[in-house]
């Protein structure tokens, strides 16, 4: 019944999603593009934030620089692919070594840290004219195929970002990493003293969150054709991964997953109804679901199936 | 999924079931009757930045907006053949974030089925929009987007109403040159930030152009809330004209600092901040003699063929419905609506290519001035104003015809 | 036999105040050995530096024949140190079953997950918390907390086991089946440290007893001859083990 | 002369930082949260300055303690009903909620005020002092004194009443400072309510320098924040010394390299001063 639910359940959604690309109109195409952008922002927060408990602002420094890095590469010639690994692989190495020195901080301070390592890279973008473009933003080379066909051919470029992360997050949920990751979220000096190597385990999660995220900002910046500092940077880019999975449930698998669709569902709702209130509702939204539902709604639902089930 | 119309009383539902009963009457009348024109309708997508740091400025432009719409549907609609449209503007908030503002651009058009669309604020969203409309093949009005770049694309349904920034600081700097023959040093001030960049960039030339020495060229960063030290750096430099650009609080802080650094010169220009009420309310004294261009002013006397009939029309419209004067970005949108109007008139079709067509040989008079549009599709037939605070107002110094004052130095 | 644990002149200070002055000892193979001095004496400090959560300012330890000052704790663990903390340090939301794992599968060479779960329920039912191996930790008595940090400790295959303050917080029943437990696990061949500032918990499993006071090291021998030596009764038995001793049962 | 107007230039922007970030470092210091509605906060403050001087022709300087006492009960009453809730729960938690509560509170301000920039102008404006070369602006100049005698007050309050050993104790040790009777609860509220009066008293002292808008907050925010790092979180002197050290910084920062890298460089420090000294530039010892 396990296999089911870990390999089954997965693929049933990955076949849905697959044929729903051939029968959805383009914006509805678009929204599930974001529907799996905001997925993997989710999921590869969940590994250092929902996994190790680290509150990691980043998300936006790693989406921002994936997406300049990717557009930038295009820009100068290198195939769009390419590109988009090239984001991958320069996101996961900064990670790598901004994680070497700010991860020893904790709390407050790391995640101030956190932050303003995205405010500090959107103020060097923006000021980098001849690389960046700066506050005039960057345009991307329009790609010549039909419109249907480019927002599918967007669609599946996130949708196998967005599976990826997943099978890694499955992978490591389930192995020797997202156990001494749990560790060290719960006590990180105990799980020291029984063996974890805390620090190459906390910077591992670290470039986990990125890795995706690099080529999701890099896929993302061929998909709108432009980007800007301001928006690349976007602080609610950090933000709204962390309701995501708060919202579905932290350090779980499906919960990020979860969290990213009802999010999603929850913010065109709510601007479908209110045009200058929006934010304003998100916020309402985000203080409910912290007052009443810390758990997220993977856990609420799993408790009430468990109950179900426990009984004969 | 923003959707917000003109009339938004009524609940979406309701609305909308009351628009269904409204057209099967209006189309079982209109089979009884044989040939009576059916009443239709006519959707403009406008995505805006109505919330977010852009929001002053978005929420401006659907001021525009709605005014026109108001008044065409007030006529009886646009009229194209035998039918008769009303206007519908669909509104959608991109909370000034620029990708949104894409995304919603190809919402509008795929999910709304918008006839045509006014681009988003300011030159940076209209050009990474532009490119869904041009994907789509409908005509778009950028009523906010002056950059070159926007328009060099070679896109053929993109038309603005802004002029080149270039024709904002030319006219000024001869004018300041012919008036005050002593003025030889300008300072520049720019926010690093798209708009006031470009304006800043092109006054360099204008100034460099016409013999003047730029003694400075400092950029501060947005959300900068201190410009004590850069003005004391600039007061070094000795410059005769301070050229200040940035969004309306950045300029009246900085003006304000600049009394406080003691940073007394005769010549002090700001884009596009005097352009707004709020600066001289902000300011007071302070604002006085300060110099500024725009696009537009309504000040401007112009009489046309459009819904408004003329300047002086259009304002007072505007100020019985906001109770306050327009500025060039209100009045830029609904000159915005009206040139579509026009060019779906001319064409005689709400056909996009054909309405594409009119408006690339559209050559007409409005309130906002005469409009013609170049080959790139930006218009050429605009001579912006140059004005002046004077008594707390802004008075028109440029262009001659219609000049209500003379420039006078700041102290 | 030869020594398992050697200290060279082991000292560190925090912030100009000394913790641990130039202590130099030695534990063999077997041993059961009783670390005891009164509060602030600097006992936790020294465990603390043999498993490396604070660096030593000077001198050098020596474990298993090889130098372990200067590595990270998780190193010294893989070798085989293993200790338990004065206030237990269960990871509370994890199952008791998982948080022996935890131990089995970092530094005891657990092969997988699975393994490691396996290996756990064996430690489990060692202390006596098979029963109990499902529930969370979270909801643990502090009596088998204690064993479950004794599970957990046992988890990653020790040669050295540091007890810290194991019996704080027990009643004498609950001391009484603490110290089998501990008899049994050296009877595995583990050898003991045994840190208390209550003596007579030490004496009865003790043949050897090293002294601290205000970080240094001021007797090691036999516990009769540590209690006949002057200096420890001048420091720290005089007046306080005599009122123990009268007092309360411990 | 030119470092010397710099530096006098910086001193003075020092002082207003000083005020943005005293009750946000006080709030973070004691309650362990980190109050993203501080900017908010601030704003509020400024409208009762700009509306008190329409309506009545009122100095803003003289409605300090009117904003001060309106932020205090409204900080009391939001503590007391919403992040009381919190407190105690993991930094993710109480950073996400206040976050939710500010992107409510700024948009019902943006529905309440609108967006656009307003400013108080006042009838005889302060003008400057000129010393020789030395231009002091007088208002910027009473906002740094007001702003510096605010947080001294403050900072005694703390030191010298009952009340402030108490916030000094709970912050200290909850549980030592619960067990010695101090009512944990109610000090949080008072503590965050001084706070929401530190960002009134601010907002009602700039009402007349800065532009006013709901907009505007996340600049504040974002000055709190490095100010308080740089100054050690939860120290009331730190901010003094962080705000100080930030104006003077960013002054002497536009001078030698430019405007625009002003801000990138103090957030580079910043990110430094993270890594390598944690507790500020005053080096105490943070509450972790």
């Amino acid at each position: 019944m396990r296999r089911f639910d870990t390999i089954l359940g997965p693929l049933v959604v990955l076949a849905l999603l697959i044929g729903f690309a051939f029968v959805g109109d383009n914006y509805f195409l678009r929204l599930a593009t974001f529907m799996l952008m905001y997925a993997v922002l989710a999921l590869s927060w969940n590994f250092i934030g929902g996994m190790a408990g680290y509150p990691s602002f980043a998300t936006a420094a790693f989406f921002g620089l994936g997406a300049y890095c990717g557009a930038i590469l295009q820009k100068a010639g290198v195939p769009m692919f390419l590109s988009w690994a090239a984001a991958g692989l320069f996101t996961g190495v900064f990670a790598m070594l901004l994680g070497r020195a700010i991860l020893h901080l904790k709390g407050h301070y790391f995640a101030i840290a956190s932050l303003i390592v995205a405010e500090a890279l959107r103020e060097v973008v923006n000021t980098w004219t001849e690389l960046t473009g700066g506050g005039m933003g960057l345009n991307l080379p329009v790609l010549q195929m039909d419109v249907t066909d480019q927002a599918r051919f967007f669609f599946f470029a996130m949708l196998v970002v967005a599976a990826s992360t997943f099978v890694l997050s499955a992978v490591v949920i389930r192995g020797k990493l997202g156990f001494g990751l749990s560790c060290i979220k719960q006590n990180e000096d105990a799980a020291n003293i029984l063996g974890v190597d805390a620090t190459r385990y906390k910077v591992f999660a670290f470039v986990l969150s990125a890795v995706f995220v690099g080529p999701a900002g890099a896929i993302y910046a061929g998909w709108v054709n432009y980007i800007e500092p301001a928006d690349a940077f976007d602080v609610l880019l950090s933000v709204k991964p962390i309701v995501m999975v708060i919202l579905g449930g932290a350090g779980t698998l499906y919960g990020p997953v979860v969290g990213a669709f009802a999010f999603l569902i929850l913010e065109e709702v709510v601007w479908r109804n209110v045009l200058t209130f929006h934010s304003g509702l998100l916020g309402l939204l985000i203080v409910l679901l912290v007052l009443f539902m810390p758990q997220g709604l993977i856990r609420v639902t799993a408790r009430r199936l468990f109950r179900r089930t426990a009984a004969p | 999924m923003e959707d917000y119309r003109v009339e938004h009383r009524m609940g979406l539902k309701t609305r909308r079931i009351v628009q269904a009963a409204l057209i099967c009457a209006v189309a079982s009348v209109g089979m009884s009757a044989g040939a009576v024109a059916a009443d239709k309708t006519l959707k403009f997508g406008a995505p805006l930045p109505l919330t977010g740091p852009l929001s002053p400025e978005g929420l401006k432009q659907k001021e525009g907006y709605d005014l026109w719409a108001e008044q065409v549907n007030k006529a009886g609609g646009i009229k194209v053949g035998g039918d008769s449209y009303k206007i519908e503007v669909v509104y959608a908030d991109y909370q000034s974030n620029t990708p949104r503002a894409v995304q919603l651009a190809e919402k509008l058009i795929t999910a709304d089925k918008v006839n045509f669309l006014f681009s988003p604020f300011g030159s940076g969203a209209t050009k990474a929009a532009s490119a869904v409309s041009e994907k789509y093949g409908i005509p778009t009005i950028a009523a906010t987007a002056s950059s070159k770049a926007v328009y060099d694309q070679g896109y053929k349904y993109l038309f603005g109403t802004f002029t080149p920034n270039s024709t904002l600081t030319t006219p000024l700097t001869k004018l300041v040159k012919e008036k005050l023959p002593a003025v030889k040093r300008v300072a520049i001030l720019a926010r690093n930030d798209l708009f006031p960049l470009a304006i800043a960039n092109v006054m360099d030339g204008s100034a460099k152009g016409s013999g003047l020495e730029v003694v400075a060229f400092e950029k501060y960063a947005i959300g900068t809330l201190d410009h004590a030290s850069t003005l004391t750096k600039l007061r070094a430099t000795k410059p005769d004209w301070v050229f200040a650009t940035g969004y309306t609080n950045d300029l009246i802080l900085i003006r304000e600092q600049m009394r406080n650094a003691g940073l007394k010169v005769p010549v002090v220009t700001m884009i596009a901040g005097p352009a707004y009420k709020e600066y001289a309310e902000s300011l007071g004294k302070q604002a006085e003699n300060v110099t500024s261009a725009a696009w537009w002013h309504p000040a401007v006397r112009y009489s046309g063929e459009d819904v408004f009939g003329s300047t002086e029309k259009y304002n007072a419209l505007f100020e019985a419905k906001y109770n306050k004067v327009p500025d060039y970005v209100q009045a830029s949108a609904s000159a915005s609506g009206v040139i579509l109007q026009l060019a779906i008139q001319k064409a005689g079709s709400v056909d996009p290519k054909k309405v594409r067509d009119a408006l690339a040989a559209l050559d007409a008079k409005t309130f906002y001035g005469p409009v013609k549009f170049g080959s790139d599709g930006q218009i050429t037939s605009l001579d912006p104003p140059v004005f002046q605070i004077q008594g707390g107002k802004p008075v028109v110094i440029l262009p001659a015809d219609i000049k209500q004052a003379d420039l006078k130095p700041v102290s | 036999m030869s020594a398992l644990l050697e200290l060279k002149g082991v000292s560190r200070s925090f912030g100009g105040v000394t913790a641990v002055h130039e202590v130099t000892t030695s534990v063999r193979q077997g041993e059961i050995v009783g670390l005891i001095g009164p509060n602030g004496a600097g006992k936790t400090t020294l465990v603390n530096l043999v498993t490396g959560v604070h660096r030593i300012d000077a001198g050098e330890i020596v474990f298993d024949g090889r130098r372990i000052s200067g590595l990270k704790p998780h190193r010294i663990s893989h070798l085989g140190v293993a200790r338990t903390f004065q206030v237990v340090q269960p990871f509370p939301d994890m199952t008791v079953a998982d948080n022996v794992a935890a131990g089995a599968l970092f530094a005891g060479g657990g092969a997988s997950v699975a393994a490691a779960r396996d290996a756990a329920y064996e430690h489990l039912e060692f202390v006596g918390l098979g029963e109990l191996a499902d529930t969370l930790a979270s909801a643990l008595t502090l009596p088998d907390r204690k064993r479950l940090e004794l599970a957990k400790s046992l988890a990653i295959k020790p040669k050295l086991l540091l007890l810290d303050e194991v019996n704080a917080g027990l009643n004498s029943r609950e001391i009484d089946d603490a110290l089998e437990l501990i008899q049994a696990i050296a009877d595995r061949g583990v050898t003991i440290i045994l840190i208390e500032h209550v003596i007579k918990v030490v004496l009865n499993l003790s043949r050897r007893l090293l002294v601290l006071h205000h970080g240094e090291l001021i007797a090691d021998g036999p516990p009769d001859q540590v209690v006949k030596d002057p200096h420890v009764v001048e420091a720290y038995l005089g007046a306080r083990f005599a009122a123990r001793m009268r007092g309360e049962p411990a | 002369m030119l470092y010397l107007q710099i530096l006098v230039n910086g001193l003075l922007l020092g002082g207003l930082y000083a005020c943005i970030a005293s009750g946000f470092s006080l709030v973070w210091g004691v309650l362990n949260v980190i109050n993203i509605l501080h900017g908010s906060f601030i704003v509020i403050g400024s409208y009762v300055g700009l509306l008190a001087h329409q309506q009545f022709g009122i100095n803003p300087f003289l409605t300090v303690p009117v904003a001060g006492l309106l932020l205090y009960g409204f900080g009391y009453l939001l503590q007391r009903g919403v992040i009381n809730r919190a407190v105690g729960q993991p930094v993710l938690v109480t950073l996400t909620l206040t976050f939710g509560l500010e992107l409510l509170v700024n948009n019902m301000l943006i529905a309440g005020f609108t967006a656009d920039y307003k400013k108080v102008v006042l009838e005889n404006p302060f003008g400057q002092i000129e010393l020789g070369a030395l231009f002091v602006p007088v208002d910027r100049l009473l906002s740094m004194v007001l702003a510096l005698l605010l947080t001294g007050i403050l900072y005694w309050m703390l030191r010298g009443s009952k009340l402030g050993r108490a916030i000094v104790a709970v912050r200290m040790d909850r549980e030592a400072a619960a067990l010695m009777g101090v009512k944990v609860n109610s000090i949080y509220a008072v503590t965050f309510g001084l706070g929401a009066l530190m960002a009134g008293a601010a907002g009602s002292m700039m009402s007349m320098i800065y532009p006013i808008s709901p907009i505007i907050s996340t600049a504040y925010l974002g000055k709190a924040f490095v100010i308080c790092v740089m100054g050690g979180l939860g120290s009331v002197p730190g901010a003094i010394v962080g705000g100080l050290a930030l104006g003077v910084i960013e002054s002497f920062g536009s001078l030698f390299f430019s405007a625009e890298l002003a801000t990138t460089f103090s957030f580079v420090l910043l990110i430094l001063l993270l890594i390598f000294r944690p507790t500020g530039l005053m080096g105490r010892r943070g509450y972790e």
